[in-house]
């Protein structure tokens, strides 16, 4: 039974892992590309091992790096977070011939959901319900795509066969410009996953996007854990999630149906470990099975914190050999619990990525609140990786105690030297529809617009004209002094010359 | 020494009386103003109302303010250079030619636009790869695109030069 | 019915108040001294007034600055926190005078608590057991307490009729040392809460400090929520707190005894809000009443990780009149949790208190962390106050889940500026005695050594010893070129004038 | 560059081989050292094992790094330091004063020693209230108490001296 566990991810899943692995009493090897030798979960780690450069493709998607640090190392296991290697049924099986134990499911299960195409024949085999697509066999080609269209009928989805993430995802309103999309999607999921099949879905409207977490065990054991709400999505990445769906509430019978339905899909393809079901439901509670994700899901805390239950911890024991822990009727979701994912990008601008030095960082604390993160204040935000900084979850007796106390927790967080989306999740948990819970995963990008939602606010302008003034007074005043240079070089401040500048 | 700050089109004199105390608009205001840690992260107290701002340089010679969660955009100019600037005629700010620099490091994966071409404000005028996205560049006026320094396929370096945008 | 909330207090403290004004969608005011302009308390805050000079007299303790800011920012309500003027009677009653809701009991429960000698003689007189001795009415001479000491027999406690938190207190093992001891508890006592007076108790040796968090509303409904163990201490200092107590564990039948006893001494002065029955407990599960704390107790964020119910939000609701949220039957203690108090002291140095600028914060975050704060990296902890930089509180499944998280927890806290007790707490939980359960209130200074307990352990002396060779070689190698002056200016670091030091 | 390494009177001799080798005692080390966030707090990999440790300048020229929960201790000599001071004889490092100075800024509760008063390692020679606690100060060896600077009731600044112990 292994007792040292390398993790082969980075950034907070990574420190997720090691923390979970510590509280295990077990031993961790971080992995870490040149880009990331100062990062948390080398700091937190009881070894850490130098992979390669810092693109992905040379480093933390480098299985034979990994697996041979394994070996050096010693390590019994390997967890591999999400993304990256995580849904690469090759690494599985290359861990198990290599007497590593994989924590995750195994490599069929993994090549089962893997293909989303085998993926829905499979579970509709099962009995699952799918939404209506390409339901074949691995790869189309274009002109098969082109011929199929019609019959699932516009507007549909192109998606990656082997993706996630809405990496590779079109949305296509008719055929004329279904080629140059496919072509689009196709070049994107290559660049993406290293694999540029793709297939058609038909686009669901006003849909929820909800999901269920499931734990089997290798005897095939399977609980759900509840579902996940995850319909708050920009260029279809999720943003802010929750758990339970305020969509299906005190319905409790509902989210018995989907989570043995979700159940049911996992066993159809013997499925062990942790994983998701995601489900698109419409407004009639119609739901349809969207994808599995055989993995470690981001969104994961919600459900630890309204059911009690570690997932990671439980992820361990289960690659362990270890029988699942609780029964379906012992799993019983508590309050309400929401996540913010906080990412180093300009809300005000596009969303345009943000790079640069943490300089300054407040998390915010105290009850209720639980941020998963892989920064500190010094740390660099680089451009080789997403730009996912932390996770800020909340969990309150109700759903409105939980958004007021993400509301509190989102006014105490501070990152200075990078842009986050932190005021724009400030502006959607103040939305009268995120409020009442009706919304589908369209709000976002049709319904909400951070300008319009802080032009409507009365705001402080003048407080902020103050702040303002201040500022730049006092940069005029200093700049009217001759400055130490090495003040200057020390600081992250880059007003004096904005300054000198402006005064040219 | 008397400001004119700009934000969202709206002007507010303000005017620094004493280390303590500054008026808008004519209206008096106790101030107590501190910067946090020595970051650009500052405590105000106003008139007894306590407020943190994160106040950041933006675009054009703007000051960025962060409050509350809300961003306001600032211009401020002391009364000297107002009125050296309405002296010289309105509209300067507008003509010129915007350099459009990469807002980080990055691959160039597209470049819908050649040099020469006339864009809307909002057209895209590059595409570019960075932390697992493609983020498109907007123009952010009409005008003509002038010296396109960069083809698609390059990496490029935070603030490289990618093209110009003349009015 | 109030809206806006005066916090007359600071630190964390203050923060938790204003946390849970502002999930409530209160308004809070902050209170501030010369020394705390830039105290977190004051930047969370809605507003924030000045009250006066560092020293807790001229600020803090000064009721009538505290209410002058009250009255002119129409605060309908004064939260007292702990310490200051949270037991003072005559504060409680001036708050109720000028027409302002005072967050806690009514003055007359707090006088008959307040004095420690009227509280045992109430609480025995409504059929709860309390520790022999000096039960009369307010002040006994020197004389008088000598006299009666035999009748109590030695070894006894002198404690302070006004206090808690260890001031004030000696222990006396014979009558000859006593007039000194009751000298310098006086003058303790006299410093710490403007009042001289003391009393004896006799010492339970061998005993545990439990206590039970009460919750009452202003109709008399009265609950407990449990106990919290509370035997590690040093010089009468709370270090380390849990819920529920190892002692108690799953006797369910004493822990509903107990609770009982503790709504029966809270009735007895009428209680209503958030209070704190402090028993001592002997071996064989008697147990004495000790004091009652007629407040917010620092301890308070344990309770809630085990009940789920959060005590101060629900102060605030039964001060705006509200009637109890829960009955007995529905409390229900789940898991475990511990806090560790993090105090800005040496613990290699006999826990002298430390001062200075906090450069550098890493604190925990993760699954089942929380932590209660009020500094920040840039922070200056000030001499003026007590040294409390923070409380880290785990929960989990089981106690034994609680203190492997808290290993982890205390091993990614990182504070630097300041000198912290984290690595006496990290020792602590590693100790047989502590991992059994099996201690009393003498435990640290009796049976605790960091020094032997850090002795006893392999360590990792050649790693250390590489560290510190390369960190002087550094300097070495620094200081052999000409360093601008400003870098120096800008740095925290002292090693370059300790090199020089060094070399002269 | 080789080092004496002293740490609970156990000598560690290191040698700095290159930028990422070092010798302890002969045995070779693969280590990458670096400081994080420009704070005394270092990551350490030395053969794979990754330590976080926070070092700072301790009493007497030593330096303290805590790691992993536990403290050490260390004095590090060059080999010319050393073999200057053991030309010159040992001992010499105990003999001298000792200054006693506030390690934090607060009010002289007391003080139980007078000039030319004998003491003994472990004595306390002041009472120092700070942060709401007395706090004794305590003799770090046998010796005589010399220039006493302050009274019972003095307000003493951080680092102020407050007496010396002569041996």
């Amino acid at each position: 039974m292994f007792n040292k566990v390398l993790i082969a991810n980075r950034g907070e899943i990574a420190v997720r892992i090691i923390r979970a692995c510590r509280e295990l009493g077990m031993h961790t090897v971080a992995v870490f590309s040149e880009a990331d030798r100062q990062a948390l979960h080398v700091r937190l780690s009881d070894e850490a091992y130098p992979i390669g450069p810092a693109p992905s493709r040379d480093s933390y998607l480098r299985m034979d790096k990994i697996l041979d640090v394994a070996k050096k190392s010693n390590a019994g296991a390997i967890h591999p977070g999400y993304g990256f290697l995580a849904e690469r049924s090759d690494f599985s099986q290359a861990c198990e011939d290599e007497g590593i134990t994989f924590i995750g499911p195994r490599a069929s299960a993994i090549a089962a959901m893997g293909d989303k195409a085998v993926a829905r024949a499979t579970v509709l085999a099962a009995g699952v319900p799918v939404v209506p697509g390409t339901e074949g066999e691995g790869s189309l080609s274009d002109e098969d795509l082109l011929r199929l269209a019609p019959h699932i009928g516009f507007p549909l989805l192109i998606k990656a066969t082997a993706g996630g993430g809405g990496k590779g995802m079109r949305e296509v309103r008719n055929r004329d410009e279904m080629p140059s999309l496919l072509n689009a999607a196709r070049s994107e999921a290559q660049a993406a996953f290293g694999d540029g099949n793709v297939y058609l879905e038909k686009l669901v409207e006003g849909a929820r996007h909800i999901e269920f977490q499931i734990m089997a065990d290798m005897d095939g054991n399977t609980v759900h854990l509840g579902e996940r709400e995850c319909s708050l999505q920009r260029r279809h990445q999720k943003l802010l999630e929750e758990s339970p769906s305020p969509f299906i509430d005190d319905d409790e019978g509902f989210r018995q149906v989907m989570g043995e339905v979700a159940v049911k899909a996992a066993k159809s393809v013997n499925y062990a470990n942790a994983g998701t079901i995601e489900f698109l439901v419409d407004k009639d509670k119609n739901f349809y099975f969207l994808e599995m994700n055989t993995r470690l899901q981001v969104e994961h805390p919600i459900t630890e914190e309204v059911t009690g239950f570690d997932i990671v911890t439980e992820q361990l024991r289960i690659a362990r050999g270890r029988q699942l822990g609780i029964t379906q009727d012992q799993v019983k979701m508590k309050g309400w619990a929401i996540e913010c994912r906080i990412n180093a990008e300009d809300p005000y601008n596009n969303f345009l990525p943000s790079t640069g030095l943490i300089s300054h960082l407040s998390v915010p604390t105290g009850p209720g609140v639980r941020v998963d993160t892989g920064v500190y204040a010094g740390f660099q935000i680089s451009p080789y990786y997403d730009s996912l900084i932390s996770k800020l979850v909340v969990r309150g007796e109700s759903r409105a105690q939980a958004i007021l106390r993400m509301r509190r927790a989102l006014e105490e967080y501070r990152i200075v030297g990078v842009k986050t989306n932190i005021p724009f999740h400030q502006r959607l948990v103040e939305q009268a529809r995120f409020i009442a819970g009706n919304f589908d995963t369209r709000f976002v990008e049709e319904r909400f617009s951070l300008e319009k939602a802080e032009a409507g606010k009365e705001g402080y302008p003048e407080i902020a004209a103050i702040a303002a003034t201040l500022v730049a007074h006092e940069q005029t005043e200093r700049s009217a002094h001759i400055i130490a240079r090495g003040k200057r070089d020390t600081s992250n401040w880059k007003w004096v010359s904005r300054w000198e500048r402006m005064h040219r | 020494m008397k400001y004119i700050t700009t934000i969202s089109e709206r002007e507010y004199t303000v005017e620094i009386l004493g280390p303590r105390q500054v008026s808008v608009n004519g209206k008096l205001y106790d101030v107590d103003f501190q910067s946090i840690s020595g970051q650009p992260v500052f405590s105000l107290l106003v008139d007894g109302g306590s407020y943190q701002a994160a106040v950041f340089p933006g675009e054009e010679d703007t000051l960025q303010v962060l409050m509350r969660g809300a961003l306001y955009v600032a211009t401020v100019e002391d009364e000297r250079e107002r009125r050296l600037k309405s002296a010289g005629g309105a509209g300067v700010a507008i003509s010129g030619e915007y350099i459009l620099r990469a807002p980080m490091p990055g691959l160039i994966v597209s470049l819908p636009v050649t040099d020469g071409q006339e864009v809307k404000k909002g057209d895209v005028l590059i595409i570019l790869e960075s932390m697992k996205m493609q983020n498109e560049l907007k123009s952010p006026r009409d005008g003509k695109v002038t010296r396109v320094q960069v083809k698609a396929g390059d990496s490029v370096e935070q603030r490289q030069t990618i093209l110009g945008v003349e009015t």
